[in-house]
């Protein structure tokens, strides 16, 4: 296939951006799905807690992360997507950034066999339809917790108060003063996407600001499912 | 000192406007103020208004960090502001005003290789011009700053070294106003404040008048010294300019005791640094990226430039920020100016000053106030023609006035 | 910031988020002369009063789009897609 | 000292003592106290001497708006002594005296300054000799300043950050105006945030008697949610955007809606000696008693212009405090609390003010009469140590200003009023003229339901009864002022009368002024530097107009006022500066160029290996061996669609549609000025994609100006920036076949895979594209795969090359081995005035190209002009390396070009380099001058390859 190249393979180990300052903050890794994931710090315990109480970040880099650009956009997941909403079908999250482009998250077990078949769909598009692989273009950051608002508020202005952005609400716009979106994927959970070689800068700043909260660092273990109460239609 | 004790106005109180003048400079700035001064001073024309719609000083020129300086990239631009630089020094005494002209030195921070490339070609093309400036390391820079963090192991931008520039320095802003003012009411010249030029007449490719909020006054020669706002009264005029208008903001604290002489300038991080002889310390940073005439300021600007002015101040954390402001810069493509005759006989443009007008306040004064005179473009400001756009011949300062002033 | 923008795509943005791409500024449609060619490449009418005007969405969603700003006042009386536009 | 005893509501804690010093004194407090409250209740009166003449100063306003108390608290210069809260152990010192406060040298100024230094004396002095103005620059500067900061700190120590804050209303100013505004818009369900910069919400209620209230109100609206911000100036209004400063916190509250409810500032009057300590504006005196429990004075005269003052005399004498008399500047009519007074047995003038202060080292009496009378006429000599002034207000319209209010002279109130709010604002209370309590809580409860309304928020009640507090209001409005206006000045008596206080102005000065021509309001702020203090015209900007008219003969409407610009309240830069993080991309494979040991540096916003340690040792490899080079840094964009050609002829003066499947192609992207911006290679994919790189520091300009023409030409075209996703290593060098070849099945024989091929295979089991490419002038394999494999296949490369004499090398390294090459570098070789005919690329513009493509109408006539300069390649007559950035001159003089790329090579034993040089001595052979730091160098021209200029090395 065409763009093989930028997409990982199970054969080698794929890096989180961020891997080096989750070690340094006492991860401990294991290897899922070809990726090595920070899954727990030293207490999961009390990593839960945190997010039940303060607020914590976990990487998840892992992520699939899919473009679609042309038609195949448009109508992504199973319905029209609409801008500012992410679509949860097929457990993946569909995210509109313009009525032509669109960017599939789902579980890095996923991505190769959703990237195909995206692949199958755009080959049979009437039009032009582009399917990218952007897994390794985007770091990803879960910050989760009642403290999770306060935690955004210090880097970015994109307004996440519930009434202006609910659950599955899609917000493309500069976070630390670089590109990014946020998706608002549960009640006080939240998907920070950001450009991979930012990795280091930004986890300097969310545990920077996330520690003045209370918070930390977290494995993905600490994370709850993202729950089928977040479906949206 | 004998004005000490003495009060005498600086300039009369502004009486009726003329039906009509040899030569009407329209904006109160430095540059209008300047070529007034200097018509009197060197061609003996003296039937001259300067219209200004608000009060003298009221654009870029009260409003602007007075950082002087020479060393500028090309030969063209070098040659210009070194003329005007020389002027600046003699002008307090000839003005009989004192400018607090603080020659201290200027330092350009580099903190890339790429920086230091455009320093050492900038401190040669200034050497062959018998310009004073040359690269300096953090030794020296330190011991011309002992403020300054110049080997924080931390930084953020470490710096690599610095174009120095003795002869460097600032100035007070308004006094140059005013003293060049008093200068031209002096010399004859009638200052109008509160004047707000509304309109230019025409007729066979020649101007024939201009309309002001207080009437019309025929006028031998216009000259658009109105800087910010120059694509608009050239439009009166039906000149095209390649110009456009954005803000350039400032700030000073609350004023502090000496720590700092030189002028420090970093363009990698948009700042640039002095402290004034009240004890302020004076901020700039870099224009708006979007076309503006509201001369309104933004927060931005504030967390930007005290941002970066802390990575080589970091004791000023606690220094308050008393007052921030905007002024209007007109953006030229090359960052030269724009200087001399337009396509219509008697009408000429100072203009595409951007960041970095204010110390050329008395050489465009002479140069202008020459070519209106005697008709002829000065050899010194040739290069800045109008016409250099059309034929495509840029006199680039893009690396030495970008962001530096 | 001093103002906000309306990305098309992605709603009100600190002005910050976005690039300027400075006032429309049509490109020749055929050979021009050297003066046109100055013209187009450096001369801007800048206008004081309704500018329509270039943007990018750099911090979001890339987009460019073209906006109606008095530039007196900073107020941003529209912003649409180039495909939107009539 | 002046503690009373305890009050109910006060601030202070007694239980809790806390210390502190004050220049090396011990001093004693309550928890609750301020530093102001707190020496002034140990007997302190001086707190800072004056900018200019040195002058005793003492609390005056307590509430932060003057410059009266402004001290220095540890390494924080210009701290508000009588807002600043105690905080145990601090240490509190004077700022502008020497060598103490009590004893300051400089107030020999004072006594002989006044002819001496009148506004502007600097401009007037000093002017010849021209030689010995840096001596007294010197001195001038050592004179003016008020902190003191310390010499040199290594690090920001302040942990300070931002908090964005949206909400649906935001009201500014808590007090009773406020608190109802915020209460009503939160009631209807609006999200809403209130700002005060007091200690607790409540304005003037808390010390004039409505704390009760002011309780009330504040918990009412803490019950409807309003988030409430204390001891927070809101410190400017940016279109919607408010930044509050709140202790370490800067809140950039981002609200749809905005109530000022600023209320008004109490204004000082003039008359010679008002500036000695124990002069206080009545709401100075009342926060002391009421807050902090402080005695302002034992035996007081109270000079007011209308009721405030008055209420303040009456709470004075129920605190304790002597009332010696009261000259109420209103002549007749008794008001409510005028009659109370007098039932009080306290002696009241009417029509009367204060004529002249006098005391030494702190205010011991004052006189009193009618400002028009005759010398002498009807005055009163009064021993006091308190004079409270309350000489009517501004209303705090500065926010408003900057939002895009105006306002107005109203002659009958003698202050300027709001005349117009926008839209989207609203004004409530003192600010807007609202003068009583009841009609301040209506006038916010008005404007906070109509902000909420604005918004969608509220009911058809909530409507009508908003509309009915309109209608009240307004009939408020219209009732006559229950206040007389000063004159601009109350005496004509000597002695220094200050105009302004931060800056030592005084009433004589502006007359002054006036007089030299400085006839405006801006001009006259600007030479006398009234305004321009630390109070930024809170106390002086009303008095100035007065006596700016009254100098010029106009109105106080003609004369105007200056502009009110951010901060309302001086502000720590810390506090604007937020986190010092600054954005730094860097490659997946950073973390082993650390290990490695490489020197990192910028690299546009890239953090890039420099080298590791030995960049000749690195180079060498690269020509012996191999070398390893982390390019990821690159950018990379994948372009595709049927018009993708189309789209790339278009925007590149060479041809792409042309381009085989599987071969690559140099590219230099030009402008419509024909001047170069980039350049990169491209590798056609499949039919319809393009692999199109830019360089490292164009990636981002360059995505946006693909998409920018994209958007403008609407061709179907698909572009996608990967520049983050993907890693790219160079392999260069004689081994790096043998080398990649260990690692992938892929044919890379000279001939299965030749120089410009472009290939997909996995190396080291990792999918890759691989691009045979030779920027360093070995043969090269530049191999690019997701970036969250780039660590992986970096290891697997250098552990496959270890056998091979394989070295990681980094940037300075590759700059030697291309120049050796000649391959330039945009923007080091090329600058913003480059085209591709002066760069020594002619054959990159293909001028036959059918189609129309950016830059053509101007490469077109490069083409036929000789460029003035020629980017040639030079090696030095002897061994000096010149500097990158000397001078290139012709023979005969003038500078003409500048080097722009210089190294010493030991490969080719000797110093080479690039340079412009005139375009006529753009030959081989030719000799230019090169001037570096003065030295004159020469070098002779080179116009092909130092290495390898054949290619023959690269393609084999
Ligand atoms: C914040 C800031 C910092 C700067 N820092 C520096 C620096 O450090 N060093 C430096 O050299 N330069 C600096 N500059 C640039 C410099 O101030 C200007 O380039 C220079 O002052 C422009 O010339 P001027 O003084 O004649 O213009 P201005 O002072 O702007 O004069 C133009 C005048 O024209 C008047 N006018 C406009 N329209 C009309 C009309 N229709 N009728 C009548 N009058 C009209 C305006 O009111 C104005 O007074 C800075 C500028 C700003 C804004
Ligand atoms: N006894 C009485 O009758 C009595 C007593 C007190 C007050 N009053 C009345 O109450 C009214 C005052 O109410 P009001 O609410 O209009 O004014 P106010 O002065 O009581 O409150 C204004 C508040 O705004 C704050 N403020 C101003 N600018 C600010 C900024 N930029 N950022 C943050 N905070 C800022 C001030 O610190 C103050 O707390 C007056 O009409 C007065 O007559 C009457
Ligand atoms: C070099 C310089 C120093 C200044 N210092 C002060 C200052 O100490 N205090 C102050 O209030 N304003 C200061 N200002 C700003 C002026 O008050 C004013 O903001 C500026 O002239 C723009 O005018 P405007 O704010 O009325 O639009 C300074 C301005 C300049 C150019
Ligand atoms: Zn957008």
């Amino acid at each position: 296939m065409s763009f093989e190249f930028l997409s990982t393979s199970e054969a080698a180990p794929a890096r989180s951006p961020m891997e080096r300052e989750a070690r340094a903050a006492g991860a401990v890794f294991e290897r899922r799905d070809g990726w090595n994931v920070a899954v727990r710090f030293e207490d999961p315990q009390a990593e839960r807690e945190r997010c039940r109480a303060a607020v914590g970040f976990a990487d998840l880099s892992q992520l699939g992360k899919i473009e679609l650009q042309g038609e195949l956009a448009a109508f992504a997941g199973g319905g029209a997507l609409e801008l500012g909403t992410a679509l949860r079908s097929d457990g993946a999250w569909w995210c509109p950034y313009t009525r032509e482009r669109a960017l599939v998250l789902c579980e890095a077990a996923s991505t190769a066999g959703l990237r195909e078949r995206l692949e199958e769909a755009a080959e049979s598009s009437p039009g032009l339809a582009s399917v990218i692989d952007l897994s390794s273009s985007l770091g990803a950051l879960a910050i989760a917790g009642p403290g999770a608002r306060e935690t955004f508020a210090r880097f970015t202005a994109i307004d996440l108060r519930p009434q202006v952005t609910p659950v599955g609400g899609f917000r493309p716009g500069s976070v630390a003063r670089s590109a990014g979106a946020i998706l608002r994927e549960g009640e006080e959970r939240y998907l920070m996407l950001f450009g991979a070689a930012l990795g280091r800068y930004m986890w300097t700043v969310v545990a920077d600001a996330a520690a003045a909260l209370g918070g930390g660092p977290v494995g993905v273990d600490a994370l709850d499912p993202v729950g089928q109460a977040a479906v949206h239609a | 000192m004998r004005d000490l004790f003495r009060t005498r106005r600086m300039w009369r109180r502004p009486g009726e406007l003329k039906d009509s003048y040899d030569v009407v400079i329209v904006g109160g700035g430095s540059h209008g103020l300047a070529t007034a001064y200097y018509l009197a001073r060197d061609h003996g024309v003296t039937d001259v208004a300067i219209l200004e719609k608000s009060y003298i000083g009221s654009g870029a020129a009260g409003r602007n960090t007075t950082i002087l300086r020479s060393n500028y990239k090309t030969p063209e631009g070098a040659r210009f502001y070194d003329a005007s630089l020389k002027l600046y020094e003699r002008l307090g005494a000839e003005l009989d005003f004192n400018l607090l002209f603080s020659q201290n030195g200027h330092l350009t921070l580099a903190h890339s290789d790429r920086a230091m490339f455009v320093m050492a070609n900038r401190a040669e093309v200034n050497r062959l011009h018998g310009i004073d400036s040359r690269l300096v390391y953090p030794d020296e820079i330190k011991e011309l700053a002992p403020a300054m963090q110049v080997d924080n192991p931390h930084a953020v931008f470490p710096i690599q070294g610095a174009l120095y520039h003795p002869p460097g320095g600032v100035i007070r802003h308004d006094a140059v106003v005013w003293g060049l003012a008093r200068g031209a009411d002096r010399g004859g010249a009638e200052v109008h404040p509160y004047t707000e030029v509304t309109g230019i007449e025409r007729a066979n490719g020649r101007v024939e008048a201009v309309q002001t909020s207080r009437g019309r006054v025929k006028a031998g020669t216009v000259l658009n010294c109105t800087a910010g706002w120059s694509s608009l009264i050239s439009d009166m005029a039906g000149v095209q300019l390649p110009i456009t208008t954005h803000i350039l903001q400032a700030c000073v604290t609350e004023p502090l005791k000496p720590l700092l002489d030189v002028v420090i300038v970093s363009s990698q991080m948009h700042v640039y640094i002095s402290q004034t002889d009240r004890g302020e310390f004076l901020m700039g940073a870099e224009i708006e990226p979007w076309t503006t005439y509201r001369m309104q300021g933004t927060l931005n600007f504030m967390q930007e430039v005290t941002r970066h002015t802390l990575e080589l101040f970091p004791q000023l954390e606690r220094a308050r920020i008393l007052r921030s402001w905007a002024g209007l810069c007109d953006l030229s493509p090359d960052f030269s100016p724009i200087l001399g005759k337009t396509s219509v006989d008697n009408f000429h443009v100072s203009s595409g000053w951007g960041t970095y007008g204010f110390k050329a306040a008395p050489i465009v004064g002479r140069t202008l106030a020459e070519l209106t005179a005697t008709g002829r473009t000065p050899e010194l400001i040739a290069p800045f023609a109008l016409e250099r756009f059309y034929e495509d011949k840029l006199v680039s300062e893009l690396a030495a006035a970008a962001v530096s002033h | 910031m001093s103002y906000v923008l309306t990305c098309p795509n992605c709603g009100p943005r600190e002005v910050t988020d976005f690039g300027f791409g400075g006032e429309l500024n049509p490109r020749p449609r055929s050979t021009p002369s050297q003066r046109e060619l100055g013209e187009y490449n450096y001369f801007r009418r800048n206008v004081a009063g309704v500018q329509r005007e270039w943007w990018v969405h750099r911090s979001g969603c890339g987009a460019w789009f073209y906006a109606e700003r008095d530039t007196r006042t900073n107020e941003v009386l529209l912003t649409e897609l180039p495909e939107d536009a009539a | 000292m002046s503690r009373l005893p305890e009050r109910e509501g006060e601030r202070i804690d007694r239980s809790r003592t806390l210390s502190f010093s004050f220049d090396g004194n011990e001093v004693s407090a309550y928890e609750g106290d301020t530093i102001g409250s707190a020496l002034f209740a140990a007997g302190q009166r001086t707190f800072s001497r004056s900018f200019k003449y040195h002058r005793r100063r003492g609390l005056m306003c307590c509430a932060g708006q003057c410059p009266n108390c402004l001290v220095q608290v540890d390494d924080a210069p210009g701290v508000r002594a009588c807002t600043e809260p105690v905080r145990e152990g601090m240490k509190v010192v004077h700022m502008n005296a020497s060598p103490s406060l009590e004893l300051d040298l400089m107030s020999a100024t004072d006594v002989v300054g006044g002819p001496f230094t009148p506004p502007g004396f600097y401009y007037k002095t000093f002017i010849r000799p021209r030689r010995l103005w840096p001596l007294y620059e010197k001195v001038l500067r050592s004179a003016a300043g008020l902190g003191r900061l310390r010499k040199s700190q290594p690090e920001r120590e302040w942990r300070t950050e931002y908090r964005r804050r949206h909400a649906d209303v935001l009201v500014v100013g808590g007090g009773a105006a406020g608190l109802s505004a915020a209460a009503a818009a939160a009631e209807l369900g609006a999200d809403v945030v209130l700002a005060d910069e007091g200690p607790e919400p409540g304005g003037r209620l808390l010390a004039e008697g409505g704390r009760e209230r002011a309780r009330e109100l504040t918990e009412r609206a803490r019950l409807a949610g309003v988030e409430l911000l204390e001891n927070a100036p809101a410190l400017g209004a940016f279109d919607g955007l408010v930044p509050v400063w709140q202790g370490d916190t800067l809140h950039q509250v981002r609200a749809a809606r905005i109530v000022y409810a600023t209320g008004a500032i109490e204004q000082p009057l003039l008359f010679p000696g008002n500036d000695l300590p124990g002069v206080m504006l009545s709401g100075g005196a009342l926060r002391l008693v009421e807050l902090y429990a402080v005695k302002p004075g034992t035996r007081a005269v109270v000079a007011a212009v209308c009721d405030r003052g008055l209420d303040a005399a009456l709470a004075l004498l129920d605190a304790g405090v002597e009332i010696a008399c009261v000259a109420d500047l209103r002549p007749g009519g008794a008001s409510g609390p005028a009659k109370l007074l007098l039932r009080r047995n306290v002696a009241l003038m009417r029509g009367a003010t204060v004529l002249e202060a006098r005391g030494r080292g702190g205010l011991q009496g004052v006189v009193l009469g009618r400002p028009d009378a005759a010398d002498g006429e009807g005055e009163r000599a009064i021993g006091c140590d308190l004079l409270v002034v309350s000489g009517g207000s501004a209303p705090a319209t500065s926010l408003l200003s900057q939002s895009g209010a105006r306002t107005g002279y109203d002659t009958e109130r003698g202050q300027f009023a709001l005349t117009h709010v926008p839209s989207g604002a609203f004004a409530a209370g003192e600010v807007a003229g609202a003068g009583e309590l009841a009609s301040a809580e209506l006038s916010g409860a008005v404007a906070g339901a109509e902000a909420a309304h604005a918004l969608g928020f509220g009911d058809e009640l909530s409507h009508t009864r908003a509309e009915e507090g309109r209608r009240t209001l307004a009939r408020d409005h219209g009732r006559p002022a229950q206040a007389a206006v000063p004159p601009p000045v109350t005496s004509r008596r000597k002695g220094k009368c200050f105009a302004c206080l931060c800056e030592d102005v005084t009433a004589k000065d502006i007359h002054l002024s006036v007089k030299e021509g400085y006839d405006s309001i801006e001009l006259s702020k600007r030479y006398t530097t009234t305004t321009m203090g630390p109070c930024q015209g809170r106390m002086c900007q009303l008095p100035a107009v007065r006596l700016m008219a009254q100098e010029t003969g106009t109105t106080l409407a003609e004369v105007g006022t200056t502009t009110a610009r951010p901060p309302w309240h001086a502000v720590p830069m810390g506090v604007l500066a937020g986190r010092p993080f600054e954005p730094a991309k860097r490659s997946s494979i950073h973390g082993r160029h650390r290990e490695l040991g490489a020197n990192v540096l910028w690299a546009g916003d890239w953090r890039r290996a420099y080298d590791y340690g030995d960049p000749r040792g690195e180079a060498l490899a690269v020509h012996e061996a191999a070398g390893l080079i982390d390019v990821s840094t690159l950018g990379k964009l994948i372009v595709r669609g049927p018009d993708a050609g189309e789209l790339l002829d278009r925007l590149y003066p060479n041809r792409f549609s042309n381009l085989k499947v599987g071969r690559v192609r140099y590219g230099v992207i030009a402008s419509d000025a024909g001047r170069i911006t980039d350049d990169g290679t491209i590798c056609r994919l499949d039919d319809d994609s393009f692999y199109v790189t830019t360089t490292s520091s164009g990636a981002g300009a360059i995505y946006e100006w693909f998409t920018w023409w994209l958007a403008d030409w609407g061709l179907d075209v698909h572009i996608t920036d990967v520049t983050q996703g993907l890693s790219a290593v160079n392999l260069a060098g004689p081994r790096a076949r043998e080398i990649i070849s260990t690692l992938t099945p892929l044919d890379c024989s000279a001939e299965g895979f030749t120089y410009l091929d472009g290939k997909r295979a996995e190396v080291a089991g990792v999918p890759c594209l691989i691009l045979r490419i030779g920027f360093v002038g070995e043969v090269g394999y530049e191999i690019h795969c997701a970036s969250a494999h780039g660590e992986h296949l970096w290891d697997a490369l250098l552990d496959a090359g270890a056998g091979h004499g394989l070295r990681p090398f980094g940037l300075e390294p590759q700059r030697l081995l291309r120049l050796q090459k000649m391959h330039i570098l945009i923007g080091q070789d090329t600058d913003s005035e480059s085209n591709p005919f002066g760069a020594a690329m002619p054959w990159i513009v293909k001028l036959d190209k059918e189609q129309d493509f950016i830059g053509r109408w101007a490469l077109e006539r490069y083409a036929e002009e000789p460029p003035e300069t020629s980017l040639v390649g030079f090696r030095m007559a002897n061994g000096h390396v010149p500097t990158e950035g000397a001078v290139v001159m012709p023979v005969d003089g003038s500078p003409m070009g500048q080097v722009t790329s210089a190294r010493h090579s030991p490969q080719l034993g000797g110093v080479i380099g690039m340079a412009w040089v005139p375009a006529a001595l753009a030959k081989d052979g030719q000799r230019v001058t090169i001037s570096d730091e003065g030295k004159k160098l020469q070098a002779e021209v080179v116009t092909t390859p130092f290495y390898d200029p054949d290619g023959e090395v690269l393609r084999s």
